[in-house]
């Protein structure tokens, strides 16, 4: 794939969809650089990929800059198809999931004084199994505490091209939901760090 | 770990199918059918507290995060009942405490309306789906190792708990740590405004010598720390002795 | 889908593509018929999606009266790139880049220490190999031992920023990833003596 840019237009839309449709999971924009190296055109042959496959039984999809096919909207109801099964979470577990996806990034005992309870074992581990949910950054606090955030695997599973498009973050945020500064309760961590200086 | 050993023992007491206190409060608030921005701390604290009672009858283990609350409710509830005092300041904290509340309520009732709309999204692979083929079209294949971060962390996790096993552990002693004390603190301060001595703050149904003992050292180092903190102010009467306490506004 | 006959021919189509899209195995054309009951009129419908996908990436294939899509000659003979197919990865691999990550630097004979055995050759050298860890620095102890790191791809593949972000012990814990079912541990009640030696 040395002298790409021979390549003409057509085929390098060939090669992309070509691409995009045969790997298993989304692709990523930086591997599609291989067939159009130049970041704006490549820009524009998935524009037009996109545009291409707008009216067709599934679409190109473009999750937090990772590209696949799904199903178009308007025929997905219609299909009879059980592609996986999927585990039915616990009420904890759904609680949680919504939390970190709105509040991210969000520590564990953030989490724990929203739900005005302590996590139990294996509630954050079964997100974190099935690939919802992954570790972010760490907050610059006293001990450092880790983060959850969600993952392009939970995008991809519930239709979403990123975490902005959440239904309802844009009243959470105008009605201070989001913030921390109004509790009953001390975060457990403070307690912690207290006690570490020692 | 003392403190997560107790936290998980704690939780395994489930209160009738409601996940802590603010959950057990909004269902109230619900039953109540009131607008959720409207909520009446007075009767809600009441009908919490009828609750309580009929669980601590079955099972007077309830779990401490109900009690705390409780106790926050009963101290609402009996200031609210009592002859308003212009002077004081302290019906701002009341309102302060019962407002702080009321978000809990809101805040935690909107993320339960959020996560159980998230659910009921289309969902990958049962409303819409991927390709359902894998193909492998090259003739050139490079393995892709499928290990996720869960897979990683789990055997590690699973590596170096049995290194600890192999290894000689200090053995697990009753003390009342610093920790506890500072929870015990901080929890009892709402209740007390004035100077009070140290130690009557100490839980009273310690038995244990040893564990009396560094519940002793652990307060003392806990008010230090809330001292410093700028939380609380101490004071020692040279003729009695004691350390006293007060609450800094 | 009973009212498949009011069912208009784009959408059809649509259903057909799709169909065959997200379904796991070539699908046979008995099972197409619940999108068009009518054998020659599901017939003239195959043939059109046959010809709508002719000039792409991928065609439709026609497989012992079964349908499926494949990347089209033309372009797999171009995609002369290397693919990827998922392989799993052993248990002693996956341990032994858990400690990597979580140590690193480490020695080979600290790794082992953590394992409680003996490496064996292929592991590290598949790692080695996948890309995940590298050499880092010499230790300045007897026979200056060579240490291992993860490397920029490990971080890329987990989704991580850098190895701080991997979740801490206690996060384990609490997550019920580590079970600390620590026999070592004396019953509380064996303290009595010593109290009352006090």
């Amino acid at each position: 794939m040395n002298d790409n840019t021979k390549l003409d237009h057509n085929l390098k839309l060939k090669l992309l969809e070509a691409f995009i449709f045969a790997s298993p999971e989304p692709v990523k924009f930086n591997l599609l650089k291989q067939f159009e190296d130049n970041e704006d055109n490549l820009i524009k042959l998935l524009e037009e990929l996109d545009l291409k496959f707008q009216n067709f039984g599934f679409n190109l999809i473009n999750i937090n800059n990772t590209y696949c096919f799904r199903t178009s909207e308007e025929v997905s109801s219609l299909l009879n198809i059980e592609q996986e099964a999927s585990k039915q979470l616990s009420r904890a577990a759904t609680e949680t999931l919504g939390i970190i996806a709105y509040h991210q990034p969000i520590t564990r005992s953030q989490i724990e004084e929203i739900r005005g309870v302590s996590l139990s074992k294996g509630t954050l581990d079964i997100l974190f199994e099935i690939g919802w949910v992954k570790p972010g950054k760490r907050l610059e606090l006293p001990g450092r505490p880790s983060t959850w955030v969600t993952t392009n695997k939970f995008l991809d599973h519930f239709g979403l091209s990123n975490v902005n498009q959440l239904p309802g973050l844009d009243e959470l945020k105008e009605a201070g939901l989001l913030n921390f500064d109004n509790k009953v309760f001390k975060d457990p961590s403070e307690l912690t760090n207290l006690n570490n200086n020692d | 770990m003392t403190q997560n050993f107790l936290k998980h023992n704690i939780l395994e007491l489930k209160l009738e199918g409601f996940e802590g206190p603010i959950d057990l409060l909004l269902s109230l608030v619900k039953d109540q059918k009131v607008d959720i921005l409207r909520i009446k701390i007075l009767p809600l604290a009441e009908q919490y507290l009828e609750f309580l009672k009929k669980i601590i009858k079955n099972d007077i283990e309830i779990a401490a995060e109900y009690l705390v609350v409780g106790s926050i409710l009963a101290f609402i509830k009996s200031r609210e009942l009592l002859p308003k005092d212009e002077n004081e300041n302290e019906n701002d904290e009341i309102d302060d405490l019962s407002e702080k509340l009321k978000f809990q309520i809101l805040k935690l009732a909107e993320f339960q309306k959020l996560s159980k709309n998230l659910l009921l999204r289309k969902q990958l692979g049962i409303d819409f789906f991927k390709r359902g083929e894998h193909e492998i079209f090259s003739k050139k294949i490079k393995y892709k190792y499928e290990v996720s971060l869960y897979d990683l962390t789990k055997s590690y996790a699973k590596a170096i708990s049995h290194e600890d096993n192999s290894k000689m552990t200090i053995a697990y002693s009753k003390l009342f740590t610093v920790e506890k004390a500072l929870t015990n603190l901080k929890n009892s301060l709402c209740f007390f405004k004035d100077w009070n001595y140290l130690f009557t703050f100490l839980p009273k149904e310690i038995k244990d010598t040893l564990e009396i003992k560094s519940a002793y050292a652990s307060h003392f180092v806990a008010s230090l720390e809330l001292a410093k903190e700028g939380h609380v102010s101490l004071k020692q009467n040279p003729k009695i002795n004691d350390l006293q306490m007060i609450k800094n506004d």
